[in-house]
């Protein structure tokens, strides 16, 4: 059993606090120095000095959802894989049971990525990570003119 | 570090999931606050998994309810986004096409 | 406590500096001077660069989320510079000895891009936002491979504890281990014990050479995750005018500038750490020319400290070095570009890294 | 002739499979079947009586005093430490039960022949018709619960379709409404029925499971043996083979010590002894279908709503179902709780005699007054039950025959009408004994029986009602003497609603509220003799010849008398 | 894990070998993974006419985890992988049923309407996540493990969430989230409820002695607060009151096979753990009152609720509502006949609403909706459809002559001895509205009847032949019904084979 030893913690937690401590501290030192002279034309959303139109917050490309959603399958997965990953291979472990334990555990943990793996493989034939996914629009214009005449001009 | 102290988070944290639950509206506030009811959880069960006496069952337990949550979300903001692109809200009260 | 200071400390200085290298390779590379009015040959250039900004004006747009904005960066800095806590840098000195090291520092780490979320969406700009959602794509697209190869050398290190990573690559791993034993190439049935001869040769790299496309891997990954050349796009500023923190200015975009020098630090002491032997020295004992010993003094003592910290210390600038060359030699990837390579090579290959991995560690016992 | 009761019971639903598998195209074979093997069943039914043995004289709650009795293993199942369960295939009949079937298969009989002009999707009507037969002649001689549950509910669905797809404008309603009434009390008895499984065994079966050495004993001796090791803790809970046969159940050394419904009742739900509140249960159940105020409303609506022949059946059979149970179950299983609710059966009774004349008067539309009327006497029935004496009982079986051959006179008689103008209403007639003399001499007659004019069966019924009422206050007090007295009045009224139709309908002035009407009001057809003339032969027969259905019911009565009585003071 | 080892006194090979073992007995859960890996890899490598291959993989697939489950048969309870399945001839008959369940599911699509068809055998997902699904059933019938419970429940949930929302129209968005969104919270709920239940006992093992010896010591009233929320995510895979809430919304825009799935294999294998729980709970805490406060509210909400139902679907929803409320009883008996009795309601129940939502399905591809109103006059112009619907109809309200009528009787048989026996007044209360809300539920059960045969064809052209498939596959489904009415006792008696001790 790992045991969490406090007092390492609590150095952690003393440089997590530092650093917040540390920003802080400098963004009051700031605060004292610095000017403040708001104006509108200031505070308005940079946009390469064109004027904003509507709001930022609309919708985006569904396929960063994607995205998001694969790396949550594998980070869950990296989860699993640390604890394994410190036993599987353990000497004594391995040694007690002649090899067993290793073999055992490393069956179980490729059954458990094969699948995952499978997981990315339907992903990826799905063509969920292609960013720019190739979409044919037909049209359903029917033109008296024939197609080829527009091909013609076309190239 | 007193049990109690960990029990009481884990009780304030599944509060605060349980009134965001309840009180509001838009639907990954709530899932949200699901998350939070899962990780009160999550503490008491890595908090009881001191006492364990036969092994680290809670901390096991603990690492299943983060994946499962993870999927859980992933779902669950799927159907968010699905919800979205029909009705152009994400809020639950005006999701109530179906009723009966 | 020291390590906090000196960690802060150094962190501080090593941007200052750092900046002005990149200024300064950045030049070289393309065969101009880079700064040079302040101080002698531009060393004060940062400098000034950081009084400037802590004096300038700290805009909060008027349709920002101010909630969200204003702790953005801090949340950033926080998360980075948390990720130090765990590393030692030499064999006696270092933050927070925990046996779950490199797990909590990935963990933490992994926060910062909950900072800049923050940030793009705080700021309601549509560049903020793009550039805020393509790094996060990008990153954690790129933590899929770095976490795996960090799982490798788990695998062949049977250990969280970075400290107990290090001490496996050199020769003072017996001083903590009686028993333990270093074949060369990590195979056992060769036969060829290389514990007393460290150096190198006991570098993740070379006892385990699986673990070479690992650091490969990891390096590229690493580029990604600190938001580097080629891995840039979302400051793209050509096209996204540095992305998600172009609506920040004054010191809030100080500490996100700070926060990325930092990242590039620390991954390049976690790179030094995992494959290439930490605070140990590259030199070998060769028979009786006991250059590793000699080059790194005994765990504790001062000049095992001091051994420590400068074989450390070089190996990340280093790295850091290689990755502002990297920068300013490849071009920049295109976002599908940069997709692909993550999801459909690194992926892939960290997979069956990690499944060699696991073989490999059964060769070695 | 084997298994008579069986060929009874499942000739109608072979006859309805025929139709169901006869095609579209052989339309006019759906009558035909229906009506022969509704006849046969008539026959065979008539054969039956022909011979069944008046002097047989046991206990009621013996195998013995049944004749005709069929008894096969229908299925059982261990219920693990609590004994098995077992179910029986079982027929039979006896003095309480021979009356019905007869007057089942009568009434069906006739109403196949008034289904005669039904057009509509004719397969599916005789189909549901036959079907409709099978479950209330199964429902009259089934002697294990779970089988007459079976026919009992099962006579729901074919009734609900009747009434629901051949019905008048309010056909939906009625049907629903009929429907959840007879459900509900259907609930009632299913409740009961779980708590007396439970609480019964089965004591031949059990001897058998228990392995008890019987060789050289007769049946008798074995039970008894099998209810002294009961009762003495002897024989283990899982050997006990729990019973439906309603036999069985009549008799309290059956009843498993320490059972819920154990005869010693110490078991009490909300405070009151558990035996009672079954016996209420079951009385209420049977109740509403029999029916009696308050749960009477379903009534008027179904009749109204229901085509003629279904009327005819609803009130010449389905209702007797009702009194029928009340004797079977509820009196025979626990006569502790008849005799301690005596009067408040006499009171609902009374008040139903009276409540339904007085509604009877107030109708306007001629099938919701006989539906009424119909309430109104089977207030007699629950009166004579009261009364826990001989005279009493037999007149509430005699009540109950009459009261079938009656009302489905008086329903045919409407749906006479009803079939020439479609319309009921008492106030658009006047004066039809001058355009149709034969119709106006057939409903006189069927109203006089009806009103219990001596000479009709009627008569008979309800005279014998009222000995069996006034002599209760004398031999047990179950119910008070006040009761019959206001009892009587019913009779009063009952003449009275009759008389004043009569009055309103048929004498003065020949006059209808339609023209139209007149080329349709015809006189009765051959169709209409053939079902008419047999019922008023028969309830002039009953009213002048009584002996003819008390000897096939005395023996038993008395026996069932005997059987309940130990408990009156 | 070590830990855990060196405590049982096990050494590791044996360990091994013990799970090495273990996987024998998984047979049915490694075909149906098999199953569902074998559609994934269809599905990736060929790309035109797969329908066949995945209506013939998972239809081999299922029949096979049927028959495997068939053979395990034996009246030994095996204990796997250190305690945390129990594998008793109880599992295995529920997992036949489910497998049958799951062709059936099969079936339904396959003689849906076109969409229908179209989901399940166009692409791989759904049938991939039906297998998920039943997995996840399957687990949930054997766990001993509360940790291994929340992963089954979590399972059947996701696949369900999925099979809901992820595809399809604006209902059915609605409906996936609203599902999604009480799953999860249900779920949250369970765990800090398991969370507490693990702090008392130390232990999440169901079956072992400090489980038991630590509910016994524990206060009454905490332990009712954390049973209480460990059951909430029980009952919402139950659909019982009050987290019944999703279902009407959910089985409305599904469809219709999918329903007919949700409608009984997760509500079974949730019934199984609670049946469970409340067996392994010490006498000290009395589940009576809080299980029989669920179960009249079940009823009585489900049936009310459905009274006024236009879908035949939503009211269908309503029905599980309250036949969840039935099944409960047997469990709220807490005796040998009390249990025979749940499995035996549950498996008609199984049987009936399969029957049910087939037919509904075969009505639907006539008319393309599933609104009671849109029944009008088809039972006369498809009269044999239309007497099995009545059939099922019945069973369902639970009239004789079905099987329906039987499981109700004996549920409340086993609840009228229990009653007999502890005189327990929430026992009587129990009973007296379970049973007349069986009159209750004969208001809307009823109105499907009276559609089909009350009302006249609507002439709206509809092509209303049927399809001689159709009345085969119905008259299957119904059969059972009828013969487990008239022979109940061949199925009690197997069930008298069936061991209920864990």
């Amino acid at each position: 059993m790992i045991e969490p030893s406090v007092t390492e913690f609590s150095t952690i937690l003393l440089f997590i606090i530092g650093a917040i401590v540390f920003v802080t501290v400098g963004l009051f030192a700031a605060r004292i120095i610095r000017p403040s002279k708001p104006n509108y034309e200031k505070l308005t959303t940079y946009e390469s000095g064109e004027d904003t139109i509507g709001n930022a917050w609309g919708q985006f490309n569904m396929r960063f959802y994607v995205v998001a959603l694969i790396f949550l399958l594998f980070e869950v997965e990296i989860i699993y894989l640390f604890p394994w990953s410190v036993v599987f291979g353990d000497k004594n472990l391995v040694e007690g049971t002649d090899g067993a334990w290793g073999w055992f555990a490393i069956t179980e943990m490729f059954v458990f990525i094969v699948v995952l793996a499978l997981g990315l493989a339907y992903a990826w034939a799905k063509g969920y990570l292609d960013w720019v996914r190739p979409q044919q629009k037909q049209t359903d214009f029917k033109s008296k003119i024939p197609a080829s005449a527009y091909n013609k001009y076309k190239s | 570090m007193p049990l109690n102290f960990v029990l009481f988070l884990g009780a304030l944290l599944f509060c605060a999931g349980l009134y965001t639950v309840i009180t509001k509206k838009n639907t990954i506030m709530v899932l949200v606050g699901v998350e939070l009811m899962l990780n009160a959880a999550n503490v008491n069960l890595v908090a009881f998994s001191r006492f364990d006496a036969v092994g680290i069952q809670g901390q096991v337990f603990a690492l299943f309810v983060i994946t499962v949550a993870a999927a859980e979300a992933a779902i669950g903001l799927a159907l968010v986004v699905k919800v979205y692109q029909h009705f152009q809200t994400a809020n639950i009260d005006e999701i109530n096409e179906l009723k009966g | 406590m020291y390590a906090f200071l000196f960690f802060l400390n150094f962190v501080l200085i090593y941007t200052v500096f750092a900046v002005y290298a990149e200024r300064k390779i950045s030049a070289f590379i393309q065969d101009r001077y880079g700064p040079m009015e302040t101080g002698y040959y531009g060393l004060l250039q940062t400098v000034a660069d950081l009084l400037k900004l802590i004096q300038k004006e700290d805009i909060v747009p008027l349709r920002a989320d101010k909630k969200l904005f204003k702790p953005a960066p801090l949340i950033i800095f926080t998360s980075v510079f948390a990720g130090f806590s765990v590393l030692p840098l030499t064999s006696g000195f270092g933050g927070s000895e925990t046996d779950l090291g490199i797990f909590f520092l990935l963990a933490i780490v992994s926060l910062d891009i909950f900072g800049m979320l923050l940030a793009g969406w705080g700021s309601n700009s549509k560049y903020a936002l793009f550039g805020a959602m393509r790094s996060i794509s990008q990153i954690i697209s790129y933590e899929i491979p770095l976490g795996l190869m960090v799982v490798c050398v788990v695998m062949i290190s049977q250990t969280l504890s970075l400290q107990e990573i290090v001490y496996q690559q050199g020769v003072w791993w017996t001083s903590i281990q009686p028993d333990a034993v270093n074949y060369l190439f990590g195979v056992k049935s060769l036969g060829v014990d290389v514990t007393d001869i460290g150096g190198l040769l006991t570098w993740n790299i070379i006892r385990v050479p699986l673990l070479i496309p690992a650091f490969l891997i990891f390096y590229i990954a690493s580029l990604a995750e600190a938001n580097r050349a080629p891995f840039d796009i979302p400051e793209a500023e050509s096209e996204l005018v540095a992305g998600f923190q172009v609506e920040y200015s004054g010191f809030r975009w100080a500490m996100i500038m700070l926060s990325e020098y930092g990242l590039m630090l620390l991954v390049s002491f976690l790179m030094a750490i995992l494959f290439l032997g930490g605070w140990n020295t590259p030199l070998p004992n060769i028979g009786g020319v006991e250059l590793a010993k000699w080059t790194s003094g005994e765990p504790g003592t001062i000049a095992g400290h001091l051994w420590g910290a400068f074989w450390m210390i070089s190996k990340a600038l280093l790295l850091v070095a290689s990755q502002m060359w990297v920068r300013w030699t490849f071009p920049r990837l295109r976002l599908d570009q940069l997709m692909n390579l993550s999801w459909k090579y690194l992926t892939p290959a960290s997979i069956l890294l990690v499944l060699l991995s696991a073989l490999y560690r059964m060769l070695m016992i | 002739m084997a298994h008579l009761l069986s060929f009874i019971v499942f000739i109608p639903l072979v006859g309805g499979l025929l139709v169901l598998l006869t095609p579209k195209t052989y339309e006019y074979l759906y009558k035909v079947v229906t009506l022969s093997s509704l006849g046969l069943t008539l026959l065979l039914s008539i054969y039956l009586v022909a011979g069944f043995d008046t002097g047989l004289q046991e206990a009621i709650n013996t195998e013995q005093q049944l004749q005709f009795a069929e008894k096969a293993d229908w299925f059982s199942f261990s219920l693990g430490s609590l004994g098995e369960i077992s179910v029986d295939y079982f027929l039979g009949v006896d003095g309480i039960n021979v009356t019905m079937l007869v007057l089942a298969a009568l009434v069906l009989f006739i109403g196949a022949i008034s289904s005669w002009n039904i057009k509509k999707h004719q397969k599916g009507y005789f189909g549901l018709y036959l079907l409709l037969s099978t479950s209330v002649l199964g429902c009259f001689v089934a002697l294990d619960f779970f089988l007459f549950y079976l026919f009992f509910e099962f006579m729901l669905l074919p009734m609900y379709f009747l009434i629901g797809i051949w019905g008048g404008p309010r056909k939906e309603y009625a049907a629903i409404k009929f429907f959840l009434y007879t459900l509900v009390g259907s609930v009632f008895i299913l409740i009961v029925m779980i708590g007396l499984y439970n609480s019964v065994y089965d004591p031949l079966k059990t001897a058998e499971a228990a392995n008890l050495s019987v060789s050289g004993m007769n049946t008798e001796q074995i039970i008894e043996a099998v209810q002294q090791q009961v009762e003495s803790g002897a024989i283990a809970k899982e050997d006990l083979v729990k019973s439906f046969n309603m036999l069985h159940m009549a008799n309290d050394a059956n009843y498993i010590p320490g059972s819920f419904l154990d005869k010693a009742g110490l078991s009490t739900v909300f405070g009151q002894p558990a035996r009672w509140i079954a016996f209420l249960a079951l009385l209420i159940g049977f109740a509403i279908k029999l029916p009696s105020f308050p749960f009477h409303t379903w009534l008027p609506d179904a009749h109204v709503e229901a085509p003629t022949p279904i009327s005819v059946v609803l009130a010449g059979i389905l209702l007797k179902i009702g009194g029928y149970g009340i004797i079977r179950t509820a009196y025979a299983m626990f006569p502790d709780g008849a005799y301690h609710y005596a009067w408040l059966i006499g009171f609902v009774g009374i008040f139903s005699i009276i409540y339904g004349a007085m509604n009877a008067l107030a109708q306007k539309d001629l099938k919701k007054l006989i539906a009424y009327s119909s309430v109104s006497h089977m207030g007699f029935v629950l009166l004579g039950l009261s009364a826990m004496t001989v005279e009493g009982i037999s007149g509430a079986m005699y009540q109950m025959f009459s009261h079938g051959l009656i009302s489905a006179m008086l329903f045919l008689l409407v749906g006479v009408l009803y079939d020439r103008t479609h319309d009921r209403m008492i106030e658009n007639y006047g004066g039809l004994a001058s355009q149709l003399p034969k119709f106006t001499v057939f409903v006189t007659i069927a109203f006089f029986a009806s009103l219990g004019l001596p000479g009709f069966s009627g008569f008979v019924a309800e005279l014998t009602v009222f000995i069996g009422a006034f002599k209760s206050e004398a031999t047990n007090g179950a119910i008070p003497f006040w009761m019959p007295i206001v009892g009587t009045l019913g009779l009063i009224l009952g003449a009275g609603y009759y008389l004043w139709t009569l009055q309103r309908m048929f004498m003065g002035k020949f006059w209808v509220k339609d023209k139209h009407w007149l080329s349709t009001l015809k006189d009765l057809e051959l169709r209409e003799y053939i079902m008419l003339v047999p019922l008023v032969a028969l309830t002039l027969l009953f009213g002048i010849y009584p002996a003819l259905l008390f000897d096939l019911i005395n023996a038993s009565v008395i026996s069932f008398v005997d059987h309940i009585s130990p408990l009156a003071k | 894990m070590r830990a855990v080892l060196a405590q049982q006194n096990i050494s590791l090979t044996n360990f091994l070998n013990q799970v090495a073992e273990g996987l024998g007995y998984l047979q049915p859960e490694i075909t149906l993974v098999a199953t569902l890996i074998l559609l994934l890899l269809f599905d990736l490598i060929f790309k035109k006419n797969k329908a066949f291959g995945f209506t013939a993989i998972a239809s081999i697939g299922f029949a096979l985890v049927g028959v495997l489950a068939l053979l395990q048969w034996s009246s030994e309870t095996v204990s796997l992988f250190g305690g945390m399945l129990s594998l008793t001839n109880f599992s295995l008959l529920l997992k036949v049923a489910f497998s049958f369940g799951g062709l059936v599911t099969l079936l339904i699509a396959w003689r849906g309407k076109d969409e229908i068809k179209a989901e399940f055998f166009k692409s791989g997902e759904t049938l991939i996540m039906l297998a998920a699904l039943l997995l996840g059933a399957f687990f949930m019938t054997m766990t001993m493990n509360l940790l291994l419970v929340y992963v089954s429940i979590e399972l059947v949930s996701i696949a369900s969430y999925i099979l809901t929302g992820l595809t399809g129209d604006r209902k059915r968005s609605e409906a996936g989230i609203k599902y999604l969104i009480f799953g999860a919270a249900s779920s949250a709920i369970m765990l800090y409820g398991m969370s507490w239940l693990y702090g008392f006992t130390g232990t999440l093992q169901l079956d072992s002695d400090s489980f038991y010896a630590g509910l016994t010591a524990v206060p009454m009233l905490p332990l009712i607060i954390a049973m209480v929320l460990t059951l909430a995510g029980f009952l919402f895979k139950l659909g019982a009151f009050p987290l019944h809430i999703w279902s009407p919304d959910v089985y409305e825009a599904t469809p219709t096979p999918t329903v007919a799935m949700f409608s009984a294999i997760p509500k079974l294998a949730a019934l199984t753990i609670v049946f469970r729980l409340v067996q392994l709970t010490p006498d000290t805490f009395d589940w009576v009152p809080i299980l029989t406060i669920v179960a009249i509210a079940s009823m009585t909400v489900g049936n009310f609720s459905a009274l006024w139902q236009k879908d035949a679907k939503r009211m269908l929803a309503y029905s599980s509502i309250a036949h969840a409320g039935f099944l409960l009883v047997g469990i709220i008996t807490h005796s040998e006949t009390g249990n025979e009795a749940m499995l035996f309601y549950g498996l008609v129940y199984l049987i009936m609403n399969f029957a049910a939502f087939f037919l509904i399905n075969q009505f639907e591809s006539i008319t393309g909706s599933t609104k009671i109103d849109s029944l009008k006059g088809l039972g006369r112009s498809m009269p044999f459809a239309g007497v099995l619907m009545v059939l099922v109809m019945v069973s369902l309200t639970g009239l004789p002559p079905t099987a329906g009528f039987n499981a109700k009787l004996y549920i409340f048989s086993a609840l009228w001895e229990a009653f007999g026996q502890q005189e327990n007044s929430w026992l009587l209360w129990l009973f007296i509205f379970g049973l007349f809300n069986t009159v209750v539920s004969l208001f809307y059960y009823l109105k499907i009847p009276y559609m089909l045969f009350f009302k006249e064809l609507q002439p709206n052209g509809i092509q209303t032949k049927g399809r001689s498939a159709d009345y085969i596959i119905g008259t299957l489904l119904v059969l059972p019904l009828l013969l487990l009415f008239f022979r109940s006792d061949w199925f009690v008696d197997l069930m008298n084979t069936i061991n209920f001790v864990f």
